[in-house]
């Protein structure tokens, strides 16, 4: 049985141009990629912006369309579904979003907020469900005295865990974490972290983590997927990546991190104008004639490489 | 390093909030020589990049305040008027700043923007100035000048705008350049070619830099000497490499701890408490007494200053010999409140 | 807001309920002296003239009197008699009552038509939205007043309900626009899209997630519409393509002074019922734009 | 750019088609038809002849043939005939399209005479004296109908203060064509434009003042202090420049808003233009001209929308042309 795999999903968007505004071509924003996420494992979907990780994760929760493909869900090809049936699955896999600020209404009580899933999901007396919330509110950490406060009143991590204390009433299986804490500063950043890391041993809960930081990726993943143009170009547990990266693209991505360590910064930056020479020398040998990257292929166990 | 290129003297800078002012930067004295990268880190709000409006006049002058010094080629910055900074700005002090789109003027040409800073400060003729743009731009990468001369800033990417962006700030040789969060809004790859950049930049020119950053790579990668700033005053300053193995001040310890880095354990270190802000800022004692809440009240001087605990490395508040990181941080329950 | 109540016999005293965003609003402007006094004001003239005018029967505004033919204020008729020796005054209030009802009527089936459009417009995109601008959009670039006008001329058995279906015909298309633009940006907010990921369906995100984040917007423009609305009824009046005839209305008092002695010499026909459209105009803007200021400052909390 | 302006022009062609379609049916339901005026003239005519009449002028014919006819008329410059008037409405229309186009120049010109430099102050210095009267200024100016004070600006500088005609559009006794019938023409035109125009400044002010106030906060404008340029440079090239170049595309707008307000100053100034005419010709019944009217009314707001899409596509190049 696969827990949750994503199989040749394509997202297409039209792009419409000429004099009568027909589609000309298409952003071919995701095309073709498979993962499979594994029970209670935490898979880090990465690469630099516009390179379709975001648009991944929205189209396995049902936010984009998938242009084709299947996203499989316990046996179950949750894109073939209409929004009826869709809507039992809606409590298995959750989202947590980027922005603390946007992503909380700015006209709702937090027990609102809270309660939102709670009402569509369970029938609850109001007693009930406020003792939910307060629970939830104790879960991450906020106090439950807090529960008729508007979202301005929190700080941003706050903000950000009340997110995630939503995403949790209805006991959801997978959570999509779309960068969580790229807009904390560090410090918070830290306690949103600690707290998902937290919450997924206590619920079983696996991760889809969608982030640009491949520092807080390496931290928080079990496996790690990196895009680049739509399409993953490496696969492979976090060891694989960081310390045996076959993609050029992948040298490039973590030889552009900075280095902590003042004293081999010298040392980072030369390997930083191989990896790049390296880049332009042997293209042809990771992109196709067109520049398209080629399909993965495992060479491991657990290590997939897109190359020919 | 070379002679000491711009002096900051206690300098305090306040924003009006309502009737008040309140300090954003509060007693911060500091040397940047020439030829030398300082970084200013910290969280937002601890006032660096009020430090860096400060230093350029860039703030807004009925609700702000500026106090202390800033001597800049023997001349007091703080004390000059608009005309004569001017004389200053885009000359001698070039300035980078973090997003490169609202950074430029959408409705101008490339071309025209760097021009204007070569119009404010020289008397040159049209054919000279754009060859000397066309250079510019040739130096700081752009792959096909003449043509990016033409074009306005939304038709270039994003690392291609930073790229204008620090034409225009080394258009007239800058002794000293301030580069406000310069990589921030730019993608790691993106990010690593400006830092090259910039440091390939700074081997030519031999420019002094105030690189302010929240980024502990960043600074890794580029400063020679660090300030860590918190609530608006330097808690820890030193050359990059003390500061790195030797970080001592609790604030740089638990900003070090809170980063993820290959080595760490599961959890990160997690500072209690929020930032506080402008108003709710602590203006006696020691300002992060009460985000290391486990370490005694004896433990903090009372008045804290900046004193050298070791060959130009500064300290300041004596906490830091009795800090240590608590045993088993329970940190999800810092801030029931 | 739907938050529960709270009987507060056992431990829930001790909650911390923040004041909800209209109390914020109406706070701040209780704190705008002269809006207040706007307020006070235009509701004082509203509740006269609707209190007042029960009082007068049809025939006390139709009575002519021609002895008294352009008779100047006397302590019978306060502000004097028009051409046919009718009561100004009288004439004055049942005007106002008019042009008030229909303006607020005006209002809330433009406000009806055009939020509803919007928001589905808005929220939904693509072809909804592709249709429902163009219709906008065409209406838009029509010549209204004029259209109005003809429309006015035109229809049989012309009474003041057609007259409000014209006008309304015609003018939701701005407020339609508005909450579109306004939705759409409201749409690409994070907070909808958690919406639909908790399983909140379509319908609800927009009435009850979206809508609040509308409301101020919505007040706001419904105050100024309502001024603009009793613009326009008067204009058209004094047109002569407003109110049918026997109907008063404050445009048709001013369009005696069409005539040129009445305009010079016969103040007192034409003149109160021009001030009185500028008051109550300065006092709903007034309001409208404290809520807007109000509401402005309540976004920046939030 | 062409590219853009030709799809725009095309977007026209069906809104203008609609509009013919709308008005023409209107037309059909209104009373009258190109009959009515020679029935006025000739009254003796029997329902026969006017019968043969009809048919022969193929009033009889389904209305779609007719409007094929009639927009094809149109296009040739034919308008038609006022029914009531029994004259070409290109007659009746020539004088009064140049009276009204002068006094839409005019307030034009007033509006923006007033508006640039009133928003650029008010932006410029916010929160001073100025500023607040400004403000004020644009409060009342939104507030009022244009209407209630075109009639109080009437009865204070016409007939209170007589500095300025009530009515007319020149002094019937000055000859034509001489230096005095310009001025008389100026002198009459001067209190409904400005009349006009006070009314017609909001959106360019507030525009103004908020985009100026917005605009030196902008990164950009730091960028330029940074430089080491001037502060009145900063002000003129960058923060000036930048808001003042949207407004520039308020033009069509303005014009829209300005011909529909037309009608009401027109009629309160007695100043003899196309306004005039349409309320006299519906008063009169005269619906072969109302249409017309209409029609070109309706033309010059899409051209007018038109235009202001056209400059700001070329004002700001973020504006994409495909």
């Amino acid at each position: 049985m696969t827990f949750l795999r994503v199989e040749n999903l394509k997202v297409y968007y039209p792009v419409r141009g000429g004099f009568f505004r027909r589609v000309i071509d298409h952003v071919k924003a995701v095309d073709d990629i498979t993962l499979d996420l594994q029970p209670g494992e935490t898979y880090g979907l990465v690469g630099e912006s516009g390179c379709g990780k975001t648009t991944t994760g929205r189209t396995i929760i049902g936010l984009n369309k998938a242009t084709a493909g299947k996203i499989i869900f316990n046996d179950i090809d949750l894109t073939r579904l209409k929004r009826r049936q869709f809507h039992k699955y809606r409590k298995d896999i959750q989202m947590i979003f980027q922005d603390p600020y946007s992503s909380l209404n700015p006209k709702k009580r937090v027990i609102d907020i809270i309660a939102e899933p709670i009402r569509n999901f369970e029938k609850l007396s109001p007693k009930e469900e406020r003792r939910k919330v307060q629970d939830l509110m104790e879960k991450v950490g906020l106090s439950p005295d807090s529960i008729f406060k508007y979202p301005h009143e929190f700080s941003g991590g706050q903000r950000q865990r009340i997110g995630i204390a939503r995403a949790l009433t209805v006991n959801p299986k997978i959570i999509i974490a779309d960068e969580p804490v790229s807009a904390l500063d560090v410090s918070v950043q830290a306690q949103v972290l600690n707290f998902m890391k937290d919450i997924q041993k206590e619920y079983n809960l696996t991760y889809l983590f969608i982030s640009h930081d491949l520092g807080i990726v390496r931290h928080m993943s079990d496996r790690i997927g990196i895009m680049y143009k739509g399409r993953l170009v490496e696969e492979g547990t976090k060891e694989n990546i960081f310390n045996q990266p076959k993609h050029i693209y992948t040298k490039r991505l973590l030889a552009a991190i900075p280095d902590v360590n003042p004293e081999k910064r010298d040392e980072h930056l030369l390997m930083r104008k191989e990896v790049n020479e390296e880049f332009e020398r042997n293209y042809e040998k990771y992109f196709d004639a067109e520049g398209k990257i080629f399909d993965l292929k495992k060479i491991s166990d657990t290590h997939s490489v897109a190359l020919p | 390093m070379g002679k000491p290129l711009l002096q900051i003297n206690n300098l305090k800078t306040s924003f009006r909030i309502g009737d008040e002012f309140y300090a954003a930067v509060d007693d911060v004295s500091l040397t940047v020589n020439e030829n030398e990268v300082v970084a200013i880190v910290g969280e937002s709000g601890c006032g660096k990049s009020a430090l860096a409006l400060s230093i350029m006049g860039l703030h807004h002058e009925l609700n702000t305040k500026l106090e202390g010094e800033i001597l800049f080629q023997n001349k007091n910055l703080l004390s000059l008027s608009t005309n004569e900074l001017n004389n200053i700005r885009g000359k001698d002090m070039g300035m980078i700043f973090q997003d490169p789109l609202t950074a430029l003027n959408p409705l101008m040409r490339i071309g025209d923007q760097i021009e204007e800073t070569m119009k404010n400060h020289y008397n040159l003729s049209k054919e000279e100035m754009k060859k000397r743009t066309l250079e510019l731009l040739n130096k700081v990468g752009i792959p096909n000048p003449e043509r990016t001369y033409m074009q306005y800033p939304h038709e270039l990417s994003g690392g291609m705008r930073q790229r204008v962006v620090i034409a225009i700030a080394i258009a007239c040789e800058p002794k000293l350049l301030i580069a406000d969060e310069p990589t921030t809004a730019l993608d790691v790859t993106i990010q690593a070619q400006i830092l090259d950049l910039m440091r390939e930049l700074q081997n030519q020119m031999k420019t002094g830099i105030i690189l302010i950053t929240h980024d502990l790579g960043v600074v890794a990668e580029m400063a020679d000497r660090v300030a860590v700033m918190y609530a608006g005053e330097i808690v820890e300053i030193a050359d990059v490499f003390t500061l790195f193995n030797n970080p001592l001040h609790p604030y740089t310890r638990s900003l070090f701890n809170s980063v993820p880095s290959a080595a760490d354990g599961d959890r990160l270190h997690v500072i209690q408490g929020i930032v506080p802000s402008l108003k709710k800022l602590p203006r006696t004692g020691c300002r992060f007494s009460e985000r290391i809440p486990w370490i005694k009240k004896e433990a903090h001087e009372e008045n804290p200053k900046l004193r050298e605990v070791e060959k130009n490395h500064w300290v300041r508040c004596t906490c830091y010999q009795h800090f240590d990181f608590p045993k088993d941080a329970e940190d999800l329950h810092y801030d029931i409140s | 807001m739907a938050a529960p109540a709270v009987n507060g016999n056992d431990k829930e005293i001790k909650f911390e309920k923040s004041p909800s965003g209209w109390s914020i609003i109406f706070r701040e402007l209780m704190k705008d002296k002269l809006a207040l006094f706007s307020l006070i004001l235009f509701f004082a003239i509203v509740i006269y003239v609707f209190v007042y005018s029960m009082n007068i029967g049809p025939d006390q505004i139709d009575r002519i009197d021609l002895k008294n033919k352009y008779s100047p204020p006397n302590s019978i008729h306060w502000l004097g008699t028009d051409y046919g020796g009718r009561d100004v005054f009288n004439q004055l209030i049942v005007g106002a009552r008019n042009s008030l009802t229909i303006a607020i009527a005006i209002t809330l089936i433009t406000s009806a038509i055009g939020i509803t459009l919007g928001l589905i417009a808005g929220y939904f995109g693509g072809l909804v939205d592709n249709i429902i601008m163009r219709i906008i959009d065409f209406i838009l670039t029509l010549p209204t007043l004029m259209i109005i006008i003809v429309f006015v001329t035109l229809v049989p058995k012309f009474n003041v309900l057609n007259f409000i279906l014209i006008m309304s015909a015609f003018y939701w298309v701005g407020k339609a626009r508005l909450i579109r633009s306004k939705t759409l940006a409201e749409r690409e907010l994070e907070y909808v899209a958690a919406s639909k990921t908790l399983g909140t369906p379509n319908r609800k995100i927009m009435l009850f997630q979206v809508l609040p984040n509308l409301s101020s917007i919505i007040i706001v423009n419904m105050t100024l519409n309502l001024a603009g609305n009793i613009g326009i009824e008067t204009g058209l009046s004094y047109l002569g393509f407003g109110l049918p005839e026997g109907t008063p209305s404050l445009g048709t008092l001013i369009s005696y002074s069409r005539n040129p002695v009445v305009m010079e010499e016969k103040i007192w026909v034409w003149l109160p019922a021009a001030l009185l459209i500028l008051v109550m105009m300065l006092c709903i803007n007034f309001v409208g734009q404290a809520l807007k200021r109000a509401a402005d400052a309540r976004q920046r909390l939030g | 750019m062409l590219k853009f302006i030709v799809r725009r022009l095309l977007i026209m062609i069906p809104q203008l088609l609609l509009l013919s379609i709308i008005i023409f049916l209107l037309a059909k339901a209104m009373p009258g038809d190109a009959l009515t005026g020679q029935m006025v003239a000739n009254p003796n005519l029997d329902p026969e002849t006017m019968e043969e009449l009809r048919e022969k002028l193929g009033l009889n014919d389904p209305w779609h043939e007719q409007y094929i006819r009639w927009i094809g008329n149109l296009l040739q410059g034919d308008f038609g005939i006022s029914y009531v008037h029994n004259v070409k409405i290109s007659d009746l229309l020539g004088n009064r399209m140049a009276n009204t186009f002068l006094l839409g120049l005019l307030t034009l010109i007033f509006a923006y005479l007033i508006a640039i430099p009133l928003g650029i102050i008010a932006g410029r210095y916010p929160d001073s004296w100025m500023d607040k009267l400004i403000v004020g200024y644009n409060f009342v100016s939104y507030a009022i109908p244009l209407f209630v004070f075109a009639l109080l600006m009437l009865f204070l500088f016409g007939y209170t203060l007589n500095w300025f005609p009530t009515g007319g559009s020149v002094d019937v006794q000055v000859e034509r064509g001489t230096w005095d019938w310009y001025l008389s023409k100026l002198h009459h035109l001067i209190l409904p434009s400005i009349s006009a125009a006070l009314l017609s400044t909001v959106g360019t002010i507030q525009y103004l003042r908020s985009e100026i106030i917005d605009t030196k906060l902008k990164d950009f404008v730091k960028t330029a202090k940074a430089k080491g340029t001037p502060e009145r440079k900063v002000y003129t090239r960058h923060i000036f420049r930048n808001s003042l170049l949207p407004v520039a595309a308020f033009l069509g707008y303005d014009i829209v808003f300005i011909l529909g307000g037309s009608i009401f100053i027109e009629q309160i100034f007695n100043y003899p233009g196309l306004g005039q005419l349409f309320v006299s010709s519906i008063s009169q019944r005269d619906f072969s001209v109302v249409n017309i009217l209409v029609m070109l009314f309706g033309f010059l707001s899409i051209l007018g929308t038109l235009l202001s899409d056209i400059i700001l596509s070329i004002v700001d190049p973020r504006i994409r042309i495909d």
